[in-house]
This record gives structure tokens, sequence and C-alpha cells, in this order.
């Protein structure tokens, strides 16, 4: 105890710029934002199709969807939870939305079915982990094998086509040359970065995550609140896969497969602390820009396909190690 | 039907406490090990297992024939391996994702040295090690870099994921020289050596976990890595042998596959982490060092049986998700249900100790 | 003249910025106990973690046992027979009593066999030693934070260690088992082991210390022995200046006006039929042993807890315990006795921890307005006197005095009608206790009713107008200020003795 | 504790129903045997792996198609696991053994399947290899399907009728499907007698729509003269159409593909794909199960006695051929 006090208290003796950049670092992503920089410098040097208006909208919505489910995610691991359950869920709504609007069913009321779907996931969902106390990473886990199962029912194993423009409009239609979807990620990006510093509910939290007793005993909802985070994260998923929906103008039987670790990375990267009770939506957004920015360089660069996935894992590490060596201890 | 299952367990564990008391020493000693492990969630899982076979059996003559038993146990093998792997990581506080890989890894090196003219034995043993590297590995990244083992095995998995691809170049290895192929048909006492090792793994990781002093560490750390250190554990190492046990046995399961199958299949354990972290959970195994070998077994061995229960009972193929995440959380639940009571019984009868002094 | 163990001379260590340790220069003879006594950052902690080798020394030498010791790491400590018991409580709440005790030293057969009989049997026979009856496989998940201590003291214990380190061994024990403490200090002592008792409670000090040593700031102030040392000189001597601690607050008169009435109240399993009336501006000691109950109604009149049978009426109006959300909603407040496992949020900035209870109250259309939160934090900081650089600064980096203080403010800030406080100056130092003292006092006076909780009886009989005693989950008996005193106390809460009136 | 109980015993009547909903159709074993008497029914069983994805949906048809054709005389069941488990498609068949049906249809995709194979022909159960196949060292009577390099080399001549004698071409593929890799094996054969054509890139789409069309943007803007995607895939039609339609590069790039989900038949309609190589799929499940059947019920006189000298009057190869999907005839094979 006395060394953690003397060694905070060393920081006022630090020099002037040593302070700013703690200052800086001290929001978590700042770091990372660094890395990435260099990334992009390092990377329009290799090919000059990297920073192009283009290759830029290519990446914008390569990270629009993974960009919105990734909040979800975030959230719930400050909270000291998991969701496995977000590929699942992600598919389910849009195999819904789209066999009820293929099938004729208003478009608006078809996507709010979708999220009424969506809400109901997460409801059950919050109950196996807030009421039954079952580990988070378990409950999530078996209610994905169910839900993809259900979507599997439901579509009989077919893609579902014969969708309206109208609907396909969500997905392509452009402003100032980028997609709808990557628009409207900035925006839910941007409001859930806001929220989760400034509003109280979500301030609560880093609370439950730091110290979930605690937090009981000052008060706050815990369990509600994490039911809550669980049908917020089900929303997000649900949102981005009607997305991708109306991207493809059809739902692909097998979308989402897999997104939850693409996610969970994403968000780990971006300093998401899985222990809980640290990061950022803007952090856990970079972390799902820079494996975006990844796959999209390797294959400008025509890298063999056999040896992308070796160099995406190794780079990740990468990434997480140089934020790590930016980052001085006090701030850790 | 939750509290009944608790009930029985609790039941049995305190019956065989009993008898424990009125025998000769040594089974004495028995009986007392014993009795918390029927008293944990371990307990409710075996029961459920039991109840979980009893059933099929009754609704599937074939269930309780030799041949289907001996199908489920090497239907099991890899992933009970890998299980025992993880357990060990996650007792530690970890995740070891890179499982799977190293499983596959194992397989396809072997193959390769095997091809390359390396003799059986010494190729085996190469593949074998390729798993402890890369477990080293990932305990050189989390416990040097410092850096969570969610991203350091989930780096070291797409890369030896990319290995395998590059090695088999999509296509499976086969045509392995005829001494290895002897091997594909041969038998331990008449079984299938991927069951006989399987056993021998979990019994041996399972004794090991409770009275192997170097494993006891991982108990320890997992309890609190900061106290570990002040009782002199060497945390960092401790943990990177984790890792390489975890990595070890992986490709050991991979091993026994390529075996059974007479070619290394480029496909081989993708996906298996996943079910590898399930398996010891359903048991019973938690972050902060809770946990044993045997709950890791008994979870691998549910999850075959709803598999099985699949196969046999003809489950219409569109329905195995449902069915199968359906019994995961059924069995969670009666899990957690077991554990709640038991940690409250403790709990109430300490509270009247107190009240004595 | 007792031949010397160890001797320390001129023990400096630096941390960045700060001069922990100045050329501290001691030595403790074989056989005797020595109490280290001193403040919050009087470097007591660190010269201790030196001597367990969990710190090295800038400068200085020790010489234990006539040979130079350098100690690199605790292991290096342990083998030259020093063992240690930190403050911070270090046990595996995963494991059992046994194998906590032989952390890493299990008994072991060929091949590092663990001899799980052989070791639950050392481990009774060690319990044996000091009167202690856990069961050796009890996993010490189930066990409260006191018996923990005791299970750790044992593992340092089982060092048989030449010299022994208590680092605050009482801060969080019950007076029955500080009682065990103590005759185990003696029991050691006799044994020829030497024990260096590092404390803030005097009474203790001055009871089991052959030789008294006092830091302050991180030099060394001078050592007394048992003798000719008072109370009151010690306290000058780790302040710097006089301070009353156990002062007579006087007695008040009651008035009427009844804050919070229990009536029948009952958890099973927990206590029943406890039923008391606290009045306005009342202080209600609620004494007796830990496990006795007297937590678990706190936190069951909190909501934290859910009530089986009984009437509590609130500020006048009934009130049936749900969620502590709406305990604070009507005015009530607890402060728990565990700050660091369910009071506050070490790894936060004091604001943060500060504003937890109330964040309803800082929320303008759903947002959190910090802004206000900070200046609230500051004007707490200053009326409680928590020492710290900056609101934005993390509780962890606070001393627990501090912390303790900033608990405290955090619920205070509630302004709350009626005020739960349970052990509310456990393992902090004197002048910090007195200041909560005071603080308690001036509350109480201004109108505020507290009920408060604590296994320590002078502070309860200083501090409190009546005070309740409890036994196995029931109410024994409430003595008016007069008649309460730490004999009849200890009788009532041990049942020796019927309750008062 | 109560709500506990309410949940699990609903959760495990739950699943006890729908094992038991599958349990109720499985024959008695004693009705199954390699003759099968008239008026029993006899279960065949399909075993492929990653059953989720959509590929498969044809060859349900094909079986589902065969059980309604014999009219109540045999049941068809699919096993094999719903995830791209390889091991646990093994798994399957020898557990599906135990059963002892009337005879298997099993996808060889990995040699690893062998032993197993070889291990139900031993058990005396009759059984053939579908939709792939790995001949060496393989017990098994027949093939059935189309083989995966003639479906690729069948993509040569759309590419030469879209697209010319020469250009660049880049293909959509995933890693790890050794019939993805045969097909490409194929493709690039028929180019051999076509030099003018050069393969600038081989790219990932994972057979996901989304994750292709995110790979493949990338690699369209790094060779600006590419003119034709070649898509190995279920998945790759919609991931090349997809990024084709999002780069304005639908008429300057073609698509030729495989296979026959339907979003690829959509961006066909669209004109966004020009065409796309369709296995006769159902015929894989159909005409496979029925020599099973047309063995177990009748016994062409190859010889004297064929039962006696372990003969199978079966043909050992059937190859069910290819089809060319576009514009004119997209709309038929829409589910």
């Amino acid at each position: 105890m006395t060394t953690t006090e003397t060694t905070r208290s060393a920081n006022p003796q630090a020099g002037a710029s040593r302070r700013l950049y703690l200052l800086l670092v001290e929001r978590r992503d700042v770091t990372l934002l660094i890395t990435i920089l260099l990334m992009v410098f390092a990377f329009s040097r290799m090919t000059p199709y990297f920073v192009t208006a283009v290759n830029l909208g290519t990446m914008g919505l390569a990270v629009a969807f993974n960009g919105i489910v990734v909040i979800g995610t975030t959230l719930l691991i400050i909270s000291g939870n998991n969701d496995l359950c977000i590929g699942a869920t992600y598919g389910l709504c849009a195999i819904v939305v789209g066999l009820l609007i293929s099938r004729g069913f208003p478009i608006i009321p078809g996507i709010l079915v979708g999220l009424a779907v969506a809400v109901l996931v997460g409801i059950i969902n919050g109950q196996l982990v807030t009421r039954y106390m079952l580990p988070p990473m378990l409950a999530t886990l078996g209610t994905q094998s169910v839900f993809r199962g259900a979507l599997w029912l439901i579509s009989g194993g077919h893609s579902i086509v014969g969708l309206p423009d109208s609907f396909a409009v969500l997905g392509q239609f452009k402003i100032l040359g980028l997609q709808l979807p990557v628009w409207i990620m900035l925006v839910v990006v941007l409001t859930a970065d806001v929220l989760l510093r400034r509003s109280t509910f979500l301030r609560q939290i880093f609370y439950i995550g730091i110290n979930r007793r605690s937090a009981t005993t000052a008060g706050i909802r815990v369990e509600r609140v994490i039911s809550v985070l669980f049908v917020i994260a089900a929303v997000m998923a649900a949102v981005a896969g009607i997305l991708d929906g109306a991207r493809v103008g059809a739902v692909y039987v097998m979308s989402g497969v897999g997104l939850e670790f693409q996610v969970i990375t994403a968000a780990v990267i971006g300093g998401t602390a899985l222990s809980g009770g640290k990061g950022t939506i803007l952090g856990s957004l970079l972390g799902v820009i820079v494996m975006a920015m990844l796959t999209n360089v390797l294959n400008l660069l025509g890298v063999n396909m056999y040896w992308q996935s070796i160099m995406v894992g190794a780079i990740l590490v990468g990434v997480v190690a140089l934020d790590r060596v930016l980052t001085p201890k006090e701030v850790r | 039907m939750a509290q009944r299952l608790a009930g029985w367990s609790a039941a049995l564990g305190r019956f065989l406490s009993r008898i424990g008391e009125r025998l000769p020493k040594p089974l004495k000693r028995l009986g007392r090990a014993l009795e918390p492990i029927f008293g944990a969630q371990v307990g409710a899982l075996a029961v459920l297992d039991a109840f979980g076979a009893i059933a099929l059996g009754m609704a599937s003559p074939v269930f309780f024939t030799g041949a289907n038993a001996i199908a489920m146990g090497v239907a099991m093998s890899g992933n009970v391996l890998a299980s025992m792997g993880s357990t060990l990581v996650l007792l530690t506080g970890g995740f070891d994702l890179s499982i799977g890989s190293a499983y596959g890894l194992g397989g396809v090196i072997a193959a390769r040295a095997m091809l390359a003219g390396v003799p059986v034995w010494p190729a085996l043993g190469l593949g074998l090690l390729t798993g402890t590297l890369i477990g080293f590995i990932n305990g050189l990244i989390v416990t040097k870099l410092e850096i969570n083992p969610f991203i350091a095995t989930m780096g070291t998995m797409t890369v030896g994921r990319g290995l395998i691809n590059i090695m088999t170049k999509g296509y499976s290895i086969s045509g392995l020289p005829p001494a290895f192929m002897k091997l594909v048909t041969a038998k331990i006492l008449g079984l299938p050596p991927s069951l006989v090792i399987m056993l021998l793994a979990f019994v041996l990781t399972d004794l090991l976990l409770r009275f192997w002093r170097p494993m006891r560490q991982l108990y320890y750390i997992g309890g609190s890595p900061a106290y570990a250190r002040l009782v002199g554990i060497n945390v960092g190492r401790v943990r990177t042998l984790a890792f390489m046990f975890s990595g070890t046995l992986a490709a050991l399961g991979g091993l026994l596959f390529t075996l059974r199958t007479g070619a290394a299949s480029q496909q081989a354990g993708t996906g298996m982490e996943m079910m590898a972290i399930v398996s010891p959970f359903l048991g019973g195994v938690g972050f902060g060092g809770e946990g044993s070998a045997l709950g890791a077994f008994l979870g691998a061995m549910l999850i075959a049986l709803v598999v099985n229960a699949i196969q046999l009972l003809g489950v219409a193929v569109l329905w195995q998700n449902v069915v199968i995440g359906t019994f995961l959380i059924a069995a969670a639940l009666i899990g957690m249900a077991r554990f709640q009571r038991a940690s409250q019984r403790i709990q109430r009868e300490r509270r009247k100790k107190e009240g004595e002094v | 003249m007792t031949e010397i163990l160890l001797t320390l001379e001129n023990l400096t260590k630096r941390f960045p910025g700060v001069l922990a340790l100045d050329h501290v220069s001691m030595d403790v003879r074989r056989g005797e106990v020595h109490a280290v006594i001193g403040e919050n950052g009087a470097g007591k902690s660190t010269l201790m973690r030196i001597l367990a080798g969990a710190e090295i020394p800038n400068e200085g030498r020790i010489v234990l046992d006539g040979k130079e010791a350098h100690f690199r790491n605790p292991l290096d400590a342990q083998r030259a027979g020093v063992g240690i018991v930190y403050q911070e409580l270090s046990v595996f709440t995963n494991l059992s009593v046994a194998e906590n005790i032989f952390a890493n030293r299990q008994p072991t057969a060929v091949g590092s066999m663990v001899q799980r009989a052989k070791m639950r049997a050392e481990a009774c026979k060690l319990m044996d030693l000091f009167e202690l009856d856990y069961e050796a496989d009890l996993v010490l998940r189930n066990l409260n934070m006191g018996d923990r201590q005791m299970v750790e003291i044992l593992r340092a214990v089982s060092l048989n260690p030449k010299l022994l380190i208590l680092d605050e061994p009482t801060s969080s024990l019950t007076i029955a088992e500080s009682e065990h403490l103590f005759q185990l200090v003696e029991r050691l002592k006799g044994r020829g082991i030497s024990v260096m008792y590092v404390s803030h409670q005097l009474d203790e000090v001055l009871r089991l210390g052959d030789r008294i040593t006092v830091l302050r700031d991180g030099a060394y102030v001078g050592t007394v022995d048992r003798g000719q040392a008072t109370k009151d000189q010690l306290v000058e001597m780790m302040v710097g200046r006089a301070v009353d601690l156990y002062k007579d607050y006087g007695i008040h008169t009651e008035d009427p006006e009844v804050k919070l009435r229990v009536q029948g109240l009952r958890r099973t399993g927990a206590f029943e039929d406890v039923s008391f009336d606290l009045h306005k501006g009342e202080i209600l000691g609620f004494a007796g042993l830990v496990g006795s109950g007297r937590t678990d109604v706190a936190q069951t009149l909190f909501g934290l807890a859910h009530i089986t049978a009984g009437e509590v009426e609130l500020l006048g109006k009934p009130y049936v315990p749900r969620t502590a959300r709406d305990a604070i909603a009507r005015g009530l407040a607890y402060v728990p006795e565990d700050r660091k496992t369910v009071g506050l949020f070490l790894d936060m900035m004091l604001c943060d921890n500060l504003i937890v209870p109330q964040l309803y109250r800082f929320t303008k259309a759903g947002m959190l307005d910090d802004r206000s939160g900070r200046e609230l934090t500051e004007k707490y900081i200053g009326d409680v006197g928590i020492v710290c650089r900056s609101p934005r600064q993390k509780a962890m980096t606070l001393s627990g005095g501090n912390q303790q203080k900033l608990l405290l403010a955090m619920w205070l800030a509630l302004e709350p009608q009626v005020l739960i406080v349970d052990e509310p100056t456990r393992g902090i130092d004197v002048s910090a206790k007195v200041e909560i003292h005071d603080l308690l006092r001036r509350l109480a006076d201004a109108g505020m009713s507290i009920m408060l909780i604590s296994s320590e009886l002078p502070e309860v009989l200083t501090m409190s107008d009546r005070v309740a005693v409890m036994r196995e989950g029931r109410l024994e008996g409430i003595l008016p200020r007069k008649d309460a005193t730490q004999q009849r106390i200890m009788a009532i809460a041990s049942g020796v003795a019927a309750g008062g009136h | 504790m109560k709500r506990i109980l309410t949940i699990v015993s609903l959760l495990l009547v739950a699943a006890i129903l729908l094992t038991s909903c599958g349990q109720k159709a499985t024959p008695a074993p004693t009705t199954v045997g390699t003759t099968g008497e008239t008026g029993k029914v006899e279960e065949y069983v399909v075993i492929a792996l990653n059953w989720q994805h959509p590929y498969w949906n044809d060859i349900k048809a094909g079986g589902k198609y065969f059980e309604e054709a014999m009219g109540g005389k045999v049941k068809v069941t699919f096993a094999g696991p719903e995830s791209p488990d390889f091991p646990g498609q093994i798994d399957a068949v020898i557990q599906q053994i135990a059963k002892k049906p009337a005879g298997m249809l099993v996808a060889a995709f990995d040699p690893g399947i062998v032993p197993a194979i070889n291990q139900a022909i031993d058990a005396g159960i009759p059984v053939g290899t579908f939709e792939a196949d790995y001949p060496k060292g393989n017990k098994r009577w027949f093939f059935c399907g189309v083989n995966a390099y003639n479906a690729g080399w069948a993509m040569g001549p759309e590419l030469i009728k879209y697209a010319g004698e020469k250009g660049k071409l880049i293909f959509s593929t995933n890693i790890g499907a050794s019939n993805s890799d045969d097909k490409v094996r194929g493709f690039k054969d028929f180019l051999k007698d076509y030099p003018g054509w050069e393969v600038v890139a081989e790219v990932d789409d994972k057979s996901l729509v989304r994750d292709g069309a995110d790979a493949l943007k990338p690699v369209l803007q790094a060779n600006p003269d590419v003119t034709v995607i070649i898509g190995v895939n279920a998945g790759s039609g919609g991931a090349a159409a997809t990024a084709v339609k999002e780069l304005n590069l639908v008429g300057k790039v073609h698509i030729v593909c495989q296979d026959r989900d339907d979003i690829t038949l959509k961006f066909i309609q669209e004109g966004v794909i020009d065409s796309t190589i369709v296995t006769r799929t159902a015929d894989n499940t159909y005409i496979g199960l029925l020599m099973l059947y047309q063995y177990n019920h009748f016994d062409v006189p190859l010889t004297k006695d064929n039962k006696a000298n372990h003969i199978v009057w079966l043909p050992g190869n059937i190859d069910v051929g290819t089809v060319v999907v576009d514009k004119n005839n997209a709309a038929a094979f829409l589910h």
C-alpha cells in the first residue's frame, strides 16, 4: 500500500512533457490512435491504393457492421460480463426481418419485429445471467446454439432474397460517397461514446465492473442494469444484421457466423479489460478499425491468402504489445 | 428437478463419507476425499450424466452396446484431452484459444515429418513438441509481454491455423508410411488407443491436480496471483507451464486423431477451443482457481452424451443446435442450483459454530 | 542483558519523489515482543516489507543473528527465519485452511506428492496450539475476515521463524480473536521467538510490547521500555503533539423523537426478535462478538438482505426494506464494515466514489453532472479532512485512514437522517480515529441518529449514548451509558450474564 | 430455487421432447438388415458435415424425394455435425454403425474419413460416397456425385463466353476446403489452353457474403484491369456480386461462380453475375440412395453368386454432372 501511495505521489515531480503525455494517455484510446496512425503511415507507403476515397469507403463499410455490434459487447465486458450469442442474434434478426419483408410485410413494422426479437433474446440472456447466476460465457454459448438452431428452423436453411429495393436502400443509399450503414455506425458509436462518458445509467456499469458488491451496497440496481446491457447488445447486433441484409439486398443464411470472436477481439484490442471496469467505445471502434485495416491492406498488397492469417495473428499481438509499451505503468 | 438431482448427489456424498468413517484407515481417506467432490457442482453433474445415460439407454436399445460405448468414448477423447489442458489454464485465471490449432498442427507436423522420412515414433514426438512449443510461446507472450491471454492465444491460434493451411495447402495429408498405417488399427487391451490414452490422461491430470505440489500451485495462483508471489510461488513460470501442458495435451489429441484417421486433416481442431472451455465450465471449473479435472471430464462427457443421443435418436439435423444449447443451459442451471445450496449450507453451519464461541 | 537477534543500521528507502525510510536504526532482542508504532505513512509498513524481503533498501544494513542479511525476495527472508503477516489479508479464499497454512510448503512424499493427511494433521496440531477450531478442510471463502486473518497468522507461525512480524494483526479481529492472538504472542515469546508487533492500538502495544519503538515520517523517534511508557507520551511521540483518544464526550439528554423503530425483526438463519428505538441525535452502540448478527441486522435494515418478519418504522413512517436504493431514498445510510470489498471502488477516482450513492441526484436529463459532483467531493474532502492531492486521485492511493474517511464522506454526502456505521475505525491510526470519533459526535449533536456497530469496546463506550448487546442473533439487552462497562458487556455478549434492565 | 426448478424442468422436458420426436421415426433395429423384408421400413443414413451451410439444401431435397418416391418403404436420416466439425463427422459415421442401417452415403471430403467408412463396410453395411470422394484405400462401393475438378473445369467455357480469351481474373475461394481447391485446379487446367488469361489473386472469402465482399473490394481496387471474378464456393457469388456492385463495376467485371445459393441466383437475375455452375446436387443423394436400395433388393447376375464371391454388382462411379445456370433459367432454380 505504501508503495502505491508513493509511486502515485511521484507524478507531480515528473517532467512537464511527461505529465502532458500522461494526461493524454489517461484517455486509454489515445495510444491505440497513435498506433493506428503509425500503421496508416506505413501502409500508405506500401501501396498507393490505401489512402484513396474509394478505399476509405471500402474500409468504412468493412468497419460499419462490427462497429455497431462492438458497442454492446464493450458495455457488457466493462460490466464484467460477456456475450457469445451476438453472432446468432445478428443472423436471427436479419432472417426474421428478411422473411417478413420478402413475404410482403411492410418494411418499418418488419424491422420493428426484428428488433423485438432482439429484445427478447437480450432478456433471456439477461435472466439466465442475473437471476439464475450462470457464468455469462456458458449461458450465452448455450443460447447462441439455440438461436442459431432457431434461425435454421425458420429459414429452412435458405438465404432470403426477393427483398424490395426500398429496403435495400437502407444499406446501399450513399451520402458523400459513403453508404448509409457507415453513417449510421458513426452516429450510433458517437452517441454511445458520449453516453458512456456522460450518462448516469452507463456510468453505473463501471462501478459494477470494478466492484459488484460495493455497487449493490451503494444502491445500484446491478441485476437490472446488466439485464438492460444484454438487451442493448442484442439490439445492436440486430441493427447491424438488418443493415447487413439491406446492404447485400438479401440475407445470407450464414451471416453472423463467428462474429462474436471478431468483436470481442476488437474490444480487447481497444483496451477493454476482460476483467471488467475498463474500456471506451471509441477504443473498441479503433480495435475494429485495426482489424479491418489489416485485412484490407493485406489484400491490397495481394499477400498470399495462406500467409494472411499468420500475419493477422502476429500483427494483432504486435499492435497490442506496442499499445502496452506506449502506455506507462501509472495509467495501466 | 434441479433440487432433486442436487439432493441425490448430496445424499450420495454424505452416504459415502459415512461409510468412509466406518472403514479402515486407507479407505477412510478415500471417503473423505469423495465427500467434497460430490458436495460440489461436480456431484450434480455426475448425477446428471448418469441420469442422461439411463434415459438414453431407455430411449435407444443401441446405447448400452459395447460398440456404442467405445464409439462414444473415442468421440469424446479429443475434447477430453483438450479440456484437461484448458482446465489447467482456466485454473490460473487464463484462457487458451490456441488449443484447436495445437490439435491440428500436432498431427500435420507429425505427418509432414513422416513423409520427410522421419521414423514414426520420433515424428509423433515432434508433433507432441509442437504443442508444447505453442504453449511455451503463449506463456511467454502472456507472462513476459503481459498481454491478455485472450489476445495472446487468439494470435497463436490464427498463426497456427495459418501454418496448417500453408503446410497442407487445403488438402489433408494422407499416404502416410505403412509403419504408421499399421498403428491405425492397433488396439490397447482390445480398446482403441485414443480411448485408453484419454482415460489415462484424465486420471493422471486429476490425480496430479489433487496431489502433485507443482500443480497445486495453479490453485494458489488462481486464488490470487499477488499472494501466490508473496508465498514464493514463481507465478510466471507456473502459468507458462500450464500453457505448455495445455498445448501438449491438445497436440496429443491431434496425434490420436491422426492415428484414427490415418491422415492429417487440415480441418482438425477448428472451433475445438470453445468446447474445451465449455466442458470445464460445465464441470464447475471457474477462473478463480475453482474446480477439478474430474469436473471437466464430466462436462465433456455430458456434451458427448448429448451428441451421441442426437446420433442414436436421429434428431433432425437442423434441431441439433437447439438440443445441444438447451442441454448446455439445463446442465449449467442444475450445477448452479447445487452449488448455491452447498455454499449456503456451509455458511449456515459456520454461523452456528461462531455462536457457540 | 539478553542477546540481540536483529540489528538495523541506517535503513533508508527512497521511492520516486518520496523518502519512505530515513536512516532508521534499531534492534530487536531474542524472545522479546518489540512493538513498532507510528501513524500511517510513518514508514512502518515499508520497514516491515524490507525485513520480509518484499522491498530492497537503498542504504543501510540488516544484521540477523550476527550475520549481515541481504533479502532479495520474500523467500530469502523466509529461509533466514523472518516470518511476516501483512496488514492487507493475503489468504487464498478458494483453498482450505490447511492449504493456506502450508501454502507452497505442503508436506510432500516422493515426487513432491502432497501428503494431505499429514498436512491436515499438522494444521490441526497448530490450531490446537492456539485453541482454534476450524475444520482443516474448510474453504476460506466460508470464513469471515477475522478467521481468515487468524489462518494467515497460523501460516506465518508454521514457518517457525526466529523473528515474526505482525503488521496491524488486530486490524480486522474481534475482541475474542484478539485475545487468542495475544495469548499466541505470549506463547511465541515463551518459545524464544522474537515478535515485531506493528500496531495503532496503544492498549495492545502497552500490554504486549516489552519495548516500544516509535517512527514518524519515515524517521526513528525513539524506543521506550514498557515500564516507563504512558499512552499520552506514545501518542505524542507518534503524532508530534498531544492527542486525547477515547475522550469523554459527556452525557447527552435523550430526545423523545424516535427516528428508527424496529419491532421483532427476524431474518431466518441470521437473527431474530430484534427490537430497539433509535432517537434523534442519539448514538446507539452495538456490541457483541462477530457473527452475533449485528452486521446482519444493519444489512437487513438497509435492504441488502430480505427480512423474514417484523416491523420497521423510519422517520415515523412504516418502512419495509427492499433495496439499498429505496433505503437511501428514505434517508438511511449504511457505512459497511469492509471498505475494500463492499465499500469503496479502489480503482476509481475519489469523486467517482463519493457520488455513487446519489448518482441520481447529480443527473440532469439522464446525464451525469461531474462538475458539481467534484465540487461536492472537494467540500467533503475539506469537511471530513481527507488528505489527498485531488478529487481525481484513485481511491487505492489513499492511506487506510483516509480511505475510511472517504467511505464515511461517501455516505454523509447523502445527508442522511439515520446513519448506520459498521466498524468505522477498523485498522486506521490514532489521529484518524480521533477525527472520525469527533465527526460522528458532531453529526449526532447536529441531530443525526447513528447506529454504531463496533467490536472495539472502548470505542463503543466513549461514543454511545446507549449500548445494545447482541449474542447469537438475539438482542440481549440495551444498557444506558452509565451502567455500561467493558466487563458487563463482555459478560452479556458471551452469555455469562443476562441482559440489562 | 423454485424458479430454477421450473425453468430447468421446462428446458429438460423441451429437450427430451425434441429428441424423442426424432426418435419415433427410428425403426426397431430388428427390421434393419442388408436385405430388407418388404413391409418393414429400411433406414438409410446420409452423413455429411457443416449441415448449416445452404449448399446442403439440395442434398436434403434429394434424400427426401427418395423417401417419398419409395412410398414409405424407406426412411432417410441425415446425420453428422451441423458445424464444420470434421472429427464430428467421423464419430457420426462410427456411431451410426451401431444402428446397423440398411445403407450409408458418406461425403468424403477428407482422407481421414476412410477408416470409418471401411469400418462400416466391415460391419456389413453397404456404403457409398457422395458429393466428394477419396478413393485411396477406400472400400466404399461407389461414388455418386460431381467430381469437383470437372465442376471447376466447367467454369472455363463460361469465362470465354462472357469475357473473351484473355484478361486478368481473381479467384474468390476459401482456405482449407479441399473441394474448393479441386475446383480451382480444374479451372486452372482449363486455362492452360488460354495463356491470355492471368490469375492475379486468390482471395479468402471465408464462404461468407459480407467478409468475402470486404476482402474482394481492396483486391479489385489494387487491380483495376481485372475483368473477371471466379467464385468457387456457395458464398463466393454473393460476395463477388456485392463487391462489384459497390465499386460500380457491374458490366466491367464479370462473375462466373459455383452453386445455387438463392443470393447467387438473385444476382444472376439482376445481371450482376453472369452464370453459375450448378451440380445436379439432388441427384447425389437420390441416385446414391437408389443404388444402395437396388443393392439391397436386386442382384444383377454378374457372376453365378455375387454375394458368395464378394462381388458388388453396382457401378463404381457415377458423375451426376453439372448444369449451367444464367439469366434464362435462374428463376427455375430459386427456392
